[in-house]
This record gives structure tokens, C-alpha cells and sequence, in this order.
């Protein structure tokens, strides 16, 4: 093997990671915020909403469910602009992973639903709700508690998900590597750097992630 | 210069789409075959073997895909090893798809009730013969509708690895675009073989699901 | 220690990085095939050394690691010279002219490069034009680094950056296909001409590749792939 | 007029006729106590009354306005008819306060003060005041039916309609709750209540109605129905029930 | 010497103590009762004698082999002593003759043949002959656990140990297994059974064993027990079951 390691850069260059950690982490809370709204909004549609609407959500999870998340990507970054609506690539990366958070979380959203009681939505019809009020005040607070875990699970795969956004030259911490690389010329050390924090940062969201639930939702596990 | 016509772009990449099942039937396959050792480790008596893949399965799905395509392909070229984007993207893809895959199927068995171990225990089995006759035939039956499931994952995944150059559909996407300067078209095209790939595989996963809980229910 | 002459002897084969997404250097025809400046010179380089070539596509990022971690023995890829990069790899003598320069539509107003403040400017990632753009722009450019030619362009062309900076060579070939949006050149910052590149200690390699360029240089091999690909004459002083 | 009017109504699940053509007035103030076998329709009865399932053919009134299945017509029905279900159904993430408080907030926009005095009195009423605070996983079952005995009151209902409330307590529990409504009863609440207890039925119900085959098949005073039965379906349906108990 | 002797033993799960050492013998070809109030342990027991769990102290043997928790004497123990549960337990993917079967090919070693021609035996032994081909999910509960105690049967145990087997099931499917059990006794098998059937416990058993706090309270033959417990505890389980039966 004729390759040195050298990790004497990192003193030069560790600034660079700091700012694409914090892009990595602010593109993934607002879209895990974005990303469950559009999915609350998508499973209520789909479960509670009215007849006609249904479809909608329907094909929107399915396709983005079936395509590659770097075509949506490229589609919303390259694409759309041909139909005049440009964004930069923050923006863009944004847009592409709440579109994608908000298909998976629809589903996980829903399975939630179905998973209430039905006498739960009953109990509140019969106290005089509306269905609008049955899913806002009793069917959606318990229903988060339980899809809580494969909510965080999502979120974390939506973070490990971003690393692609520096294709199109959002400057996340793939970028961050892949600029250092091209600087350096130290490939294997960036990417290995990168990697240990990405897997550092998965694990610290888990236990954030688990940390919120048990505050926001004190109650034991729902049935 | 020459002009691409509407048919070339789609031919072009259809073409490349060869690559992306190619890719994705050997990750599948390999991810597969070492999911189910890594399922054995992780299930069996040796504690080594259970720490190891629990590791395992953390690194990989802890860590982002692209990240294990660039070490897969700029590390192990620093170790003498000569690879072409084609193996670098088959041997990580392999590692997770293993990973996943062994985790899914270690819920399968552990989805095996409890009295079904008792019963085979107190009529003698020992744990290799649990596992082969009673514990495994069953997990295997649950273990389908997700697995199919998760072939649309590797499929998707696939497409990661234009990013280190191997030509598959989206990198002809890319390539395309360029020649082109339609990104619209060419994207759209791409996102619809994609799907027309992959919807297929996760409506029949849904469906094995449903009639899986529907035996279930009759038990 | 490696030798790579002996190594290519052995394999019968050479392997060289080339562009494919930068006419007229390198790009894909509706076969899908590659063609350009950059194929031909590999093609003619590999018949010299009676070795069968194989194209192995790279991106200008990853230009260099290709080569570090030996998955390439060349890079004919418009790769031009710093001294970050002369610390990395090796060069032979150049072999094409080029020049960097700031490209935008006709109606952008800029003329040096303090004009580039406040401008959204499309540059790929580790190309000679980003170090050279990174040097001369004001502090307040909004520099969009791309991973690859293919996405440094398509931003360009989709209206997401205002100016890009490439190679005139290339922003020449983009006209040539009529695109959505039309880079002129607004000024030319660095003359950076293209030269073959090989890791270090490879001499064998590089004599062998130095003296195939020589003698394309004089028997006018050299001067026909110029004047085929960047329609102009070979500058006497290359 | 009768507080609930029932006229000849049908409803099917499906090919399945449950209800075939039920006539039952039920008078302000009145107790009444709906007994029969397993799927003789009276779940399907009583939730028909509260508009949780669409009547397919007949009519009911309630205090004079029929029951139309739009929102706007059902919410005012269920402002006037609470009903209790035998799982209690209360809502697991709130307290016993915020169970009672919520529908009121929700559906009547009360203020949140009032709605909370309101609360704390129903379960004082139904002797939970100092549960309060705790969560229905904190409270045994017959805490938990009072609940929602209590959180029904808050919305000042005219009639209640309950559904075998006490079929899923343990035996100790079932005199607590049954407590309640035996002084509800007595503070002239409108009752219609489906149940097993007919002991209970016995003490308090001012009327039985004896439901077979999707029919009201004997209706009476609890005396005459319990002792001298006419029909030898009832007479069969008490042999069994006084077996069982 | 006794067929199962279990001497002063003891189990905990964390800090709770569940067995707090047991004496009993069971002689070959007795029929014992377990009797007690839910919690007691009598599940615990009989799973520590077929080495589901292991103890913390004190010893239990079977045909005079004492119990050790390596995978051999677990191995030779369960082939003397046979387990049905009250899930039933079958294996799903295999048809009743194949749960039959496969024990004896697997554990055994039993020809193909000869294990198949064994389970008919045993399939008819519990009036089931007709079901061979059978799956689990096609037969009834009381189906379910015959095919279970074939099961146990075809692997020639010295005693068979059952918990709460009619437990799952409705009340018309109880007595044909109980039917088979009866059967089992009255041709000489060492049976240990934790049973809520109290008639059942008093016509069949030779001995009833009651179990109160992870202690054997009292033991003594059916008609002492039932009549003239001895202690205040048996008194009001005895009083409590009664009720409830
Ligand atoms: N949602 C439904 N869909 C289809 N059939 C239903 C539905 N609800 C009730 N049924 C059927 O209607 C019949 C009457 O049911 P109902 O629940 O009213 O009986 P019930 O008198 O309350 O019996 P129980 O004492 O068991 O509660 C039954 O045959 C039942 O299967
Ligand atoms: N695996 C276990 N882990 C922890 N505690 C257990 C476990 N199994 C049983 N216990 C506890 O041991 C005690 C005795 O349980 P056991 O099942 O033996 O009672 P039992 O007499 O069979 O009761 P039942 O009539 O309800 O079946 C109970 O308090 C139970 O909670
Ligand atoms: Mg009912
Ligand atoms: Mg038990």
C-alpha cells in the first residue's frame, strides 16, 4: 500500500465540517417538521378526508415511494425551473425532502389511525365533534404517541437521506467532505471523517428523538 | 451537433435501466445470502456473533449510503485493491442490503410466538432443530411481504451510484441532460422507469402482507 | 514500488480517465458513445503504446482520487495545472490550449471581477476555474459549487445561477447546441492549457507519454485534434 | 309528545336485517331498561338513536326534531342524547379533567373556566372530584366508566343512552357505577339503558323492553315482565339470564 | 422411589420469589391436581419440572435422574416427561399428523414410516384419526389440544404435565378433551395437571395439591380436600371457585 494517511488537514479545514454539520441538521429539522405536516395532512386525507380528495394523496405517496430520492432531486432542481419555478439549492434540497419525509410519514401517520379504537372515534362523535374535531382532539395525539419511534426512525433515514443534496450544490456535510476532498486530495480520510460523524450524528438524533417523545408524551404507551 | 429526439432519450435510457436491475438483482442477491448469515449470528448462542452484527447493522444503517459507496470506492482502492465502479457499487450495496435485510428477518423471528419455542423444547428439540423445523419455516412465511418490500429500497438505492460514476439509469439521466439540456423530460422519464420498476414490487409486497394477516386472523 | 509502464505492458490495456460531460473534450453522442478531444488523444496515446485502452468516465472531482487510489494509470480530462494539484500527481507537457473564463447571458453586466458581487455563480467543485474563480471574486459572490460538469451547467441553463464560470472551449460548444440560455464570455480570467496526469514517481510512464505528445506536436497529428475539436490552430508556444 | 319517538325503524348490515321495524316512545324522565340475546339489535337500537349508525327506513325523534343524518342535525341530536359505551372509550391522552373539559371547549365553545368548574362538578357528582388530574391507565375500570358517565353530563344532555356500561367491570366494580346512575335516575335523568343486571333492571327501571330477533317482541313494568312474561321467548330469556346470575 | 421428586425448590424472577421451596412427590401412574389462586405458581412449577425454567435452588428428579440445565439432560428429562399448554401450541405449518410426526423423526430419530404409523395411533387414541391431513387453523380449539396431547403422547413420556389445558377453550369443547384426559388416567398415566375444572379434579385425581404464595399449602386426596380444608386459605379459594362455577 502506497498511501499515507494524513489527517493534518482536519486543523485547517475542521470549520468547513462545523458548517455542514449545522446545514445536515437544520435541512433535517425543518423537514422532519414539514415532511410529518404534509404526512399528517396526507394520512388525514387519505383515511378521514372526502371521497374525492382521496386519490390525491394516494398518488403522491405511491410515486414518491417508488422513485429514487436523487431523481426527485434532480427533477425539482433541474426540472422545474423549465416551468418557471426556480429555487436555489437549499431550497431545493428542502422542497425534495420534505416532499419525500411527507410520502412515508402519510403512511406511518395512517397506520396510526387505523390503529385507534373505533370506539374512540365513536365516544367523540357521539359527544357532538365533528370529524374534523374527532381527528384533531382525539384521534391525532395518541396516534403520534404510537408511530412516535417509526417517525424518529424516518427522520433519521431522511438525515442519512440529505447526503445526496450536495449534488446540487447544497453545502451539507457531504459537501463538506467532497469540497475538502477536492482541496486536499485526501478522499478516503474526508469520506471517512464524514461517515463517523454522520453515524455519530444518527445516533445522537435517536436519543434526542426518544428524549422529546418522553417529555411531549408523558403517558405510557397507547394501545 | 447531433440532436437527441425524444425516442433517443428514452431508448438511452432504457438502455441503462439493463444496468440498474443488473445492480440490483446482484445486491439483492449478495445482500441476501450474507443477510442470512448475519441473521444466524445474530440469533445464535455465540455472544460474539450477536455483538458483531449488532454493530454491523448500526454502522450501516447508521451511516449514509453514499458514504459506503465512497469508502467502498476510494478505501478499498487504497489497499491495492483495483476497483472498478461496478464492483465498489456491488460490494457496498451487498453490506447494506445485509444489514437491512438481516434485521428485517430477525424481527420475522422473533415474531414467532413464544409457545411455538416451548412446545418444540419440552417435546425435546434442541435449539438447531427448533430453529430448522419449527421457527424458521414459519418466520420464512412472514418474512416475504417485507423482504419484497425492501427489494424497492435496493432498487432505489441503486441510483447512489451514479454518483462514484457508474452508468445506470440515473447517471444516463445526468449524462443525457447534458447532451440534451431537457432536464424535465429526461428526469420525468427516469422517475417513471423507476416506478414503473418499483410500484409493481410494492403493491405485491402490500398485498402478501394483507393475505398474510388475513390467514393470520383465521388461526 | 508500482511501475505502471510495466503494469500496462503486462495488462495489455490502458486505463484513462476522460471527461464525458464536457464537449468538445469529452461528451456522449446519441449512441451513448464517447467522442472529443480528450477520447482522441487517449485513443491515440494507447494505439502508440500498442495497448487497448479503456475509457473509464470521471467526473473533475474525482479526477484525482481516480488516479490516487490507482484506478486509472492517465487522466486526459482538460486537467490543467496548480500548485495544489502539482503536489498530489504528476504532469506531462500540455497538450491543448484553454482558457478560463466568466460566462453569463447577454443582458448580465459584468466585466471584472468585482462585477461579480452579489452574483449567483455556477462553478464545478475542484476544476482548475474553481481555484482560480475562488482567488479573483469578491468576497460577496454567491459561489454554487457543483459535483460534476453536468450539474454546473444544467444550473446555468435552468436559470438557477446568473453566471458561470468554465472553460471558454466549452462554454463554445454549449452555444454550438443552441441551449435555453446563451453563455457569453464576459472576461477571460487565467490561461490554464491541458495537460495528461499521472502519479508521482511514474517516470517510465511519463517519458513514454511526453514523447508520444512530442511527436504528435510535430507530425501534426496534434494540430488536426485542435483544429477538429476547438476550431483554431495550435499555439506555437504549447 | 315523547322526549324519543321511535317509528317503525329498519336497518341492515348488509343483507343482514338487525332492526325490523322498531315502534318505542320514551318519556322524559322516564328509566328504561332494553334486555334480550346476544344480536337481538339492541346495541344497533341505541346507537341508531345517537346517530352512529344510518336508520334505513322508519324515523326518530328526539324532542320533536327528527333525526337527519347531515352534521349540522347530528351534532344538535348529540347535544341532546349522551351515550356510554360498555369500553368506557375514554380518551387516553387526557385526564379525567380533560375528558370531561374537552367537548365542551370543542363542540359548545364554553370558556375554558367554565368548562372546568363544570367539570370538577360532574365528577364530584359522580364521587371522582379528587381524580381530577389522573390519566384513565391511573384509574380502575368502574373510575373510569364514572368518567365518562361524567364527561356525557357535562354536555347537559336530555337523555342518556347506555350501552351494557357495567358487562366489562369486574364483578367488585359494578356496584359503583351502577350507584351512579341509580342516582341519576332518581334525579330524573332519561334513561335507556341496554343491560344484564336485572336486579337492576328490577329496582329501577320504570319500563323493560325485551328486544328478539330485531323486534321489541314484550315491553312492561319490571314486575309484570320478570314475573309473568307472556311470550315463551322472554320466559326462556329469564330462565337463562337467572341461571347465569 | 417416586417418579418426579421435587425437594425444597425455589425460583425467583429478579427480586420476586415465586417458588418458595416446594416438596412433592409424584408417583408413577398418579394423577395430581394443581390447584391455587392465580400468581401462585403453579405454572411456574410445572414449566421448572420440564426445565422451561430453571431453578435457583433446591432439586427436582425425575425417574431418579436429577435435572441439570445442559442441553443433554434437558433433552433425556423432556423425553420422560411431556408438556401441553393451554395455547395449544401446534405448529401452524405443519398438518396435525406432521405436529404428530415430526418430534419423533427429529428428536428421536424414528423412521419416517414408523413415526407416521405411530401418530395415526395416536391421532385415534384422541378420537381424531380422520384429521391427519388436517392444519391447526382448521380445526377447532378442543381439536387443537387433542392433536397436542398426541403429540406429547407419541413421544412414550413417563408422565405428562398439563396447564390449564381447557382454559382457551369454550365451555362445549371442554369435556372432549377432558374425555381424553379421563382416558389417559384410567390407563395408568403419571398425570400433573394445573386445572380450574374442580369436578373434573375431584372425580378423576388420586391427590389434589394446593398451591398458595409459592408454597404447597396443603395436599391430601380429592374429598378430604374439597370437603374439610384445613386451612383458612383453601376455605376461601374453595368458596371463591364455587361461586364462580
Ligand atoms: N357494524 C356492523 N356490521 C355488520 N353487522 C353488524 C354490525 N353491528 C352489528 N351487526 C350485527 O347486527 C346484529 C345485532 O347486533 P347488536 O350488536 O345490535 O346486538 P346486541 O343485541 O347488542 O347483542 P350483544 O348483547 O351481544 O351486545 C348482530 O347479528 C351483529 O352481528
Ligand atoms: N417470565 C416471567 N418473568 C417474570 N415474572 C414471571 C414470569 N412468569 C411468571 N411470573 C410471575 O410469577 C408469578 C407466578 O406466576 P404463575 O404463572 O406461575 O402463576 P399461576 O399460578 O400459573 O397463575 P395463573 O392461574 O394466572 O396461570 C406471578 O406473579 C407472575 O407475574
Ligand atoms: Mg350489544
Ligand atoms: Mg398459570
Amino acid at each position: 500500500m502506497h498511501y499515507q494517511f494524513d489527517f493534518g488537514w482536519v486543523a485547517d479545514y475542521y470549520p468547513v465540517f462545523l458548517k455542514g454539520i449545522w446545514i445536515t441538521l437544520e435541512l433535517t429539522f425543518v423537514a422532519t417538521v414539514l415532511g410529518v405536516l404534509v404526512g399528517i395532512a396526507c394520512a388525514w386525507a387519505r383515511t378521514q378526508g372526502p371521497a374525492w380528495l382521496r386519490p390525491l394523496p394516494i398518488a403522491y405517496i405511491e410515486l414518491i415511494r417508488n422513485t429514487p430520492f436523487i431523481i426527485q432531486l434532480f427533477f425539482i432542481f433541474f426540472g422545474l425551473p423549465g416551468l418557471g419555478f426556480s429555487l436555489s439549492g437549499m431550497e431545493a434540497a428542502l422542497l425534495a425532502m420534505v416532499v419525500n419525509l411527507g410520502a412515508y410519514s402519510a403512511e406511518i401517520v395512517r397506520a396510526g389511525i387505523q390503529a385507534t379504537p373505533r370506539g374512540q372515534f365513536e365516544a367523540g362523535s357521539s359527544l357532538g365533534m365533528n370529524r374534523l374535531q374527532v381527528f384533531r382532539h382525539v384521534v391525532l395525539v395518541p396516534a403520534l404517541q404510537r408511530i412516535w419511534p417509526a417517525l424518529s426512525s424516518q427522520a433519521i433515514i431522511v438525515m442519512l437521506g440529505s447526503a445526496v443534496v450536495s449534488q446540487i450544490a447544497a453545502e451539507d456535510l457531504t459537501f463538506a467532505a467532497n469540497y475538502i476532498q477536492s482541496r486536499t486530495f485526501r478522499a478516503f480520510e474526508a469520506y471517512f471523517i464524514s461517515t463517523a460523524i454522520y453515524l455519530l450524528l444518527a445516533i445522537a438524533l435517536r436519543y434526542v428523538l426518544a428524549g422529546i417523545g418522553s417529555l411531549i408524551f408523558p403517558r405510557r404507551a397507547v394501545r | 451537433m447531433t440532436e437527441f429526439t425524444t425516442w433517443d432519450i428514452l431508448r438511452n435510457l432504457l438502455l441503462a435501466t439493463r444496468w440498474t436491475l443488473v445492480l440490483s438483482l446482484v445486491s439483492f442477491v449478495g445482500g441476501g445470502l450474507l443477510g442470512v448469515l448475519l441473521l444466524f449470528l445474530r440469533i445464535g448462542r455465540a455472544r460474539i456473533g450477536r455483538i458483531f452484527v449488532k454493530y454491523y447493522v448500526e454502522l450501516f444503517q447508521g451511516t449514509p449510503l453514499l458514504m459506503q459507496l465512497f469508502l467502498a470506492f476510494f478505501g478499498l482502492g487504497l489497499f491495492g485493491i483495483d476497483v472498478p465502479p461496478w464492483l465498489a457499487a456491488g460490494t457496498a450495496l451487498i453490506l447494506w442490503t445485509a444489514a437491512f435485510l438481516a434485521e428485517i428477518w430477525r424481527g420475522c423471528v422473533e415474531a414467532v410466538v413464544k409457545g411455538q419455542w416451548e412446545a418444540s423444547a419440552s417435546l425435546g428439540m434442541g435449539y438447531l432443530q427448533q430453529m430448522r423445523w419449527v421457527i424458521l419455516p414459519q418466520a420464512f412465511k412472514i418474512a416475504i411481504p417485507p423482504t419484497v418490500g425492501f427489494s424497492v429500497q435496493v432498487i432505489k438505492g441503486t441510483a447512489l451510484t451514479s454518483i462514484i460514476g457508474f452508468v445506470e439509469l440515473s447517471k444516463a439521466g445526468t449524462v443525457v441532460t447534458n447532451a440534451t439540456f431537457e432536464p424535465f423530460t429526461v428526469y420525468g422519464f427516469v422517475a417513471l422507469i423507476y416506478f414503473a420498476i418499483c410500484w409493481p414490487l410494492s403493491k405485491s409486497s402490500q398485498m402478501l402482507e394483507r393475505k398474510l394477516n388475513v390467514a393470520h386472523r383465521n388461526h | 514500488q508500482a511501475d505502471a509502464l510495466a503494469d500496462i505492458a503486462a495488462r495489455g490495456t490502458i486505463r484513462i480517465g476522460v471527461p464525458q460531460d464536457y464537449p468538445p473534450f469529452g461528451s456522449v453522442g446519441t449512441d451513448m458513445n464517447l467522442k472529443g478531444l480528450d477520447i482522441d488523444m487517449a485513443t491515440m496515446i494507447g494505439e502508440k503504446m500498442g495497448a487497448k485502452v479503456e475509457f473509464v468516465p470521471v467526473t473533475l472531482p474525482n479526477r484525482i482520487p481516480y488516479l490516487q487510489t490507482n484506478k486509472v494509470d492517465l487522466i486526459i480530462s482538460s486537467l490543467g495545472k496548480n500548485a495544489e494539484r502539482e503536489k498530489a500527481v504528476d504532469f506531462t507537457q500540455a497538450y491543448a490550449p484553454f482558457f478560463n473564463g466568466v460566462f453569463a447571458p447577454k443582458d448580465v453586466k459584468i466585466e471584472k471581477p468585482e462585477d461579480l458581487s452579489g452574483k449567483t455563480i455556477a462553478v464545478t467543485r475542484g476544476a482548475i476555474e474553481d481555484f482560480a474563480l475562488s482567488k479573483i471574486a469578491p468576497p460577496d459572490a454567491d459561489i454554487k459549487r457543483f459535483e460534476d460538469n453536468n450539474g454546473t451547467m444544467s444550473a446555468f441553463l435552468a436559470g438557477q445561477t446568473e453566471v458561470i464560470v468554465t472553460g471558454n472551449v466549452h462554454a463554445a460548444a454549449i452555444l454550438e447546441k443552441n441551449p435555453p440560455k446563451r453563455p457569453e464570455l464576459k472576461f477571460l480570467m487565467n490561461k490554464s492549457p491541458c495537460y495528461i496526469g499521472l502519479n508521482k514517481n511514474e517516470a517510465g510512464l511519463k517519458d513514454k507519454v511526453n514523447a508520444i505528445i512530442s511527436e504528435a506536436k510535430k507530425d501534426g497529428t496534434l494540430a488536426g485534434f485542435i483544429d477538429k475539436w476547438l476550431h483554431q490552430e495550435l499555439p506555437a508556444d504549447l | 309528545m315523547s322526549l324519543i319517538e321511535i317509528t317503525e325503524v329498519r336497518k341492515s348490515f348488509g343483507s343482514n336485517e338487525v332492526l325490523k321495524g322498531i315502534n318505542l316512545n320514551v318519556e322524559a324522565g322516564e328509566v328504561v331498561a332494553v334486555i334480550g340475546r346476544s344480536g337481538s339489535g339492541k346495541s344497533t337500537l341505541l346507537r341508531c338513536i345517537n346517530g352512529l349508525e344510518q336508520i334505513n327506513a322508519g324515523s326518530i325523534s328526539v324532542a320533536g326534531q327528527p333525526l337527519l343524518p347531515d352534521d349540522k342535525h347530528l351534532k344538535a341530536l348529540r347535544l341532546k342524547v349522551g351515550m356510554i359505551f360498555q369500553q368506557f372509550n375514554l380518551f387516553p391522552h387526557l385526564t379525567a379533567g380533560g375528558n370531561v373539559i374537552l367537548s365542551q371547549t370543542v363542540v359548545k365553545k364554553t370558556p375554558k373556566p367554565e368548562a372546568e368548574a363544570m367539570a370538577r362538578r360532574m365528577l364530584e357528582r359522580v364521587g371522582l372530584a379528587e381524580k381530577f388530574d389522573a390519566y384513565p391507565d391511573e384509574l380502575s375500570g368502574g373510575q373510569q366508566q364514572r368518567v365518562a358517565i361524567a364527561r356525557a353530563l357535562a354536555m347537559q344532555p336530555m337523555a342518556l343512552l347506555c350501552d351494557e356500561i357495567t358487562s366489562a367491570l369486574d364483578p367488585e366494580l359494578v356496584g359503583e357505577v351502577l350507584a351512579v346512575v341509580r342516582e341519576l335516575a332518581s334525579e330524573g335523568m332519561t334513561l335507556m339503558m341496554v343491560t344484564h343486571e336485572m336486579k337492576f333492571a328490577r329496582d329501577v327501571c320504570k319500563r323493560v323492553v325485551f328486544m328478539h330477533e330485531g323486534r321489541v317482541h314484550e315491553v312492561g313494568p319490571p314486575q309484570e315482565v320478570f314475573t309473568k312474561p307472556k311470550t315463551e321467548e322472554l320466559q326462556r330469556f329469564i330462565g337463562m339470564v337467572g341461571e347465569a346470575g
